[in-house]
């Protein structure tokens, strides 16, 4: 789906290269995305998936190329692109010393909703240092479901995640994109995101 | 302390043993407090250099006693906690800090009230002062650390290792008016020979002592008391709270 | 801009969180000020002449003693990369942190150095200065300190720099602080001190939250 | 005991790594040091008289400042549980911490002692009583220091709740400390008050490591 | 294969009970592996997986019952049971200032051929600051590589690891059954592992 002419692409990337650590991660590598449209990046340990999203989410200065957003280059126009991209790494940016509610909190989401979709309802008083690791990652998740619509970079999203978890984060994707927002997303496995274009990354170490 | 405590260690041993004691404890309080006052504020003689104010000390010596006094228990009833495990006796250690807290706290004012008129100051930093005033900290540190966190045993361990830890405190408290020679005044009643001050004064200060150590132990049954239903209504609640989850 | 007060209340529920309430921070000043006698003796016109020394070191120890957890936190549980990342300008962020910084470990200060003054007894005439030169010089050493905790962040092994960062940085803000008190106590004039100071902040702060943002920037790469 | 020996050396080698707070330490005590003379004023006598509790506060004080992260990092990267698990006593592994602890924060300041002794122009017969006390004490000052830190660990807060239980922990040996050199300016005899502050390091030493272990159990838990 | 008499059985824990935050996730919890065994602990989110492997560990007091090693019980004779006994927590339990190489020796594992098997070689003199997530996983597996033929306790080992590497897990593991340890891996599938004991916990929140 991705390329196709008539609808006008939201996020698109040109020949980015990384280098890292003196190893040169990928290079050329060109991928635009329309609204309503995901892309996987895949590959194995190393091969530079966090690098590529940090890269696009402009905390990694590229070595080459330039990533755009509804036309505009993210470095030279930071501030619509920051306003509607969500980022979410491998860390759950949770404080333990607050609870679930409150971590949402101090992230702007003061939606109940949102933890019941997430299933954090029932632990929504407990300080996050009492959370199991895939309840802290459905925190995280949480965040990034506070604002469906734009850009939403996800590195390993499912990492740590039950199955009833993993299909709450198929469907809360899947709401995003319907909103017609776009979503990056790093995993080792393209499963649950049949349609996605897939970008697969060169060997790693 | 432990062999008391290890008959006591069920909560409904203690409910037992605190409804037998408690009217004891609350008429002694209510009998020797009173008598010793008044027989120290309005009987005893005043003292030949500071007169009237050396009245002051019916209420300030015995205060002082308690504070330390109290911090040893508190260790105590930690130590025991931590070797023999006993929930109670670190509950009972944790609901006696307050209260020497607040013994401490009066020395300190008394002390102070005592020596605006004698050292024409009210506060110095003479090495019993401070070191009471230290005494008052680490009080104030073990209450804290035991609240502040998420899982109250947790907490609670955490702080009888501190009041295990801070009794090196108690010497420097004790024998800190024999180590520097400061304005305060050296122990003239609780020495190896023999009280120094004239039984006149002697008595109602004893009596009062013992006054306010009735008192501590009554307040130390009710506060353990209302401790352990916290304790129990807490474990309720998260019991309620984790069941609708 | 209400984004920065968000970016300030939000940092405020936090600190209030992780650094316990104020009586915590009182005990522990009071604390830490009881320990000079211990070192100097009790000699009260002693205690009197060194006590805007007391107070000022007292303040330098309270805002290092949180730096290393300023942002090292933020770093560690990921949340440093969102504030990057936020529309916001990133210096509002630094600045929201200095501020909850400065309001958990300098407002303290300032608000209890008239006690402690009083304490040390403290020639009482001149106590406001003392208070003006804290007012003015905490949030200097919070704003410092922020600079050297986001340089030492990004900064692998080097993490000598943070002493060789804060000092320089430190060390005029208190001269002058404590020079403006030596002064009203001599009965010089208080003013030139004073607005050294100022001078030293206002110049200092903008400077301090470009330097961090730049720091912590580099420290997420 | 091998063992012992090796989690000293690994602690080491990762303190070296992290020489922020030896940089740290040695800013603030320079500063420290730096700032008292302007309040005591230029009256040599003064300023020789509080030279060794201005040290002996200053150490104390800079002690206390890289507390926080002295077992926080091991707890925040999962090293804890496995050094809380590994069959040599966890009491080893709080000696080696508090080794390297005393290495970063006590020995600069035993080594500067004699310069800062030289700057507030000390009685320099008796700048090596001023050392040899510091010598006995930091380390304690190390141990005590280490107490408080992993008992804040499990804790909400850090900050000034590790400095309130710290300081009175370090009281008594700073007061022997300190009455060792009083002792020397004043021609008493030194001996006794060394004895009875190394007694307290001999003596509190087990006990710091022990409750420090016994901390840290409950931290991880 | 677990529960065939003849065999001494080397880890046995009877009648686990653990109640966190006030719930209970687990009672009456009983198993028991003679050499060569491995058991599997999986459960949805916040089933107690973590919480039983640091219950057998030693880390968490149990709330009831008793976990015995060669026959002795764990707590009361802590050292020979440590000495034996490998944990790996969600947590990497890496020091970013030190390499990879360094990080080993940290541990107390100086085999170079630990790194060739996790395939670290490559990165051996990195610093450890510089690995990517799978990476820093494959470190910490090194570690617990070190020490085959004891007890490991292993709390979702592939987190972050690609198929390589997963292959590389399977066979670290499989090595050191045949060398007669046995271990305890919580995952969220039991691939990988098809004849252990599988130990199913209950419901997560
Ligand atoms: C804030 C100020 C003061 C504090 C913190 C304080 C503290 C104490 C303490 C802890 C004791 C118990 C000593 C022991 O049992 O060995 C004590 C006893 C005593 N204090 Fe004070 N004191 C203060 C001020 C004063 C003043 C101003 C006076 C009168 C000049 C005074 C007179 C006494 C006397 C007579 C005793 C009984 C000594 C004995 O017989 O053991 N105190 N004080
Ligand atoms: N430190 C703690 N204090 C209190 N409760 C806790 C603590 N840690 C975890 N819990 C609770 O215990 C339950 C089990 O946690 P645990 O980490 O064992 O789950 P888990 O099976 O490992 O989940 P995951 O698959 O997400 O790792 C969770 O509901 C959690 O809320
Ligand atoms: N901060 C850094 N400095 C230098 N090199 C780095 C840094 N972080 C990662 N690298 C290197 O860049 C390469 C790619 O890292 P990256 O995290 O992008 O891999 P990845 O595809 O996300 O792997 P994983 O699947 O394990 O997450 C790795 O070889 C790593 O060594
Ligand atoms: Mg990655
Ligand atoms: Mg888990």
């Amino acid at each position: 789906m991705a390329g196709d002419g008539e609808r006008p692409h939201l996020l698109e990337a040109a020949n980015l290269a990384c280098e890292r650590g003196g190893r040169l991660l990928f290079e050329g590598l060109s991928f635009s995305l329309p609204p309503g449209a995901a892309a996987v990046v895949t590959g194995e340990n190393g091969s530079g998936k966090s690098s590529l999203l940090r890269i696009v989410a402009g905390l990694l200065p590229a070595t080459e190329g330039r990533v755009a957003w509804r036309g505009e280059d993210c470095r030279r126009e930071p501030g619509r692109w920051r306003r509607e991209m969500v980022f979410l790494g491998h860390l759950d940016a949770v404080k333990p010393a607050l609870s679930v509610r409150e971590n949402l909190a101090f992230w702007g989401a003061r939606d109940e909703k949102l933890l019941e979709e997430m299933g954090l309802a029932a632990l929504a008083g407990l300080p996050a240092a009492m959370l199991s690791a895939g309840q802290r990652r459905r925190l995280a998740l949480a965040r990034v479901a506070a604002r469906p619509g734009g850009c939403w970079l996800l590195d390993e999203p499912a990492a740590h995640l039950d199955e009833t978890s993993s299909g709450r984060l198929e469907r809360m994707i899947g709401h995003h994109l319907a909103q017609g927002g776009i979503a990056v997303v790093a995993a080792h496995t393209a499963r649950g995101l049949g349609d996605a274009l897939p970008i697969r990354l060169g060997p790693g170490t | 302390m432990p062999l008391r405590l290890h008959s006591l260690a069920s909560p409904a041993r203690f409910d037992r043993f605190a409804r037998r004691i408690l009217p004891w404890t609350w008429v002694l309080a209510a009998l020797l407090i009173p008598c010793g006052l008044l027989w120290g504020l309005a009987f005893s003689p005043a003292d030949y250099q500071q007169g009237d104010t050396v009245r002051v000390m019916y209420v300030h010596v015995p205060s002082a006693w308690m504070a330390m006094a109290c911090y040893a228990l508190v260790a105590l009833l930690s130590a025991s906690f931590l070797v023999w495990k006993h929930q109670l006796a670190g509950i009972a250690a944790l609901a006696a800090a307050p209260v020497g807290a607040c013994f401490t706290a009066t020395a300190l004012v008394t002390g102070s009230l005592w020596g605006l008129p004698t050292w024409g100051t009210w506060w110095v930093w003479d090495a019993r002062l401070t070191s009471v005033l230290v005494l008052f900290f680490l009080y104030l540190g073990y209450i804290a650390l035991a609240g502040s966190f998420d899982d109250r045993s947790r907490g609670l361990r955490a702080a009888s290792i501190l009041a295990v830890v801070g009794v090196v405190n108690l010497p420097v408290i004790k024998f800190s008016v024999d180590w520097w020679n400061t304005l305060h005044q050296p122990a003239s009643v609780l020495r190896l020979d023999g009280p120094a001050i004239h039984a006149s004064m002697l008595w109602p200060l004893a009596i009062t002592a013992a006054g306010f150590a009735a008192f501590f132990a009554a307040l130390l049954v009710v506060r353990i008391r209302s401790e352990l239903l916290a304790w129990r209504i807490e474990a309720l609640m998260r019991r309620r709270s984790a069941g609708a989850a | 801009m209400t984004g920065i007060g968000a970016l300030v209340a939000r940092d405020l529920a936090l600190a209030v969180r992780r650094r316990g309430e104020a009586g915590l921070t009182l005990a522990f000043f009071v604390m830490a000020a009881a320990i000079f006698p211990f070192g100097v003796g009790p000699d009260p016109l002693l205690l009197g002449s060194i006590a805007a020394g007391v107070v000022w070191v007292t303040a330098l120890l309270a805002s290092t003693i949180s730096l290393d957890h300023l942002f090292r936190g933020d770093l560690e549980d990921g949340s440093l990369e969102i504030l990057v990342l936020d529309h916001r300008p990133l210096e509002g962020v630094v600045a929201a942190k200095c501020l909850a910084h400065w309001l958990a470990t300098g407002l303290p200060v300032v608000a209890l150095a008239p006690l402690m003054a009083l304490l040390l007894n403290f020639d009482m005439d001149a106590w406001w200065v003392l208070v003006l030169s804290l007012a003015i010089g905490t949030p200097a050493l919070s704003l410092a300190g922020s600079v050297g905790a986001s340089l030492v962040l990004g900064a692998r092994r080097g993490g000598a720099l943070t002493g060789l960062v804060v000092l320089p940085l430190c060390l005029p803000v208190m001269v002058f602080g404590v020079g403006a008190v030596e002064a009203a106590l001599a009965g010089r004039p208080v003013l030139p001190h004073i607005l050294i100071e100022a001078a030293i902040l206002v110049a200092g702060a903008p400077l301090a939250l470009k330097a961090s943002a730049a720091a912590l920037r580099i420290a997420v790469e």
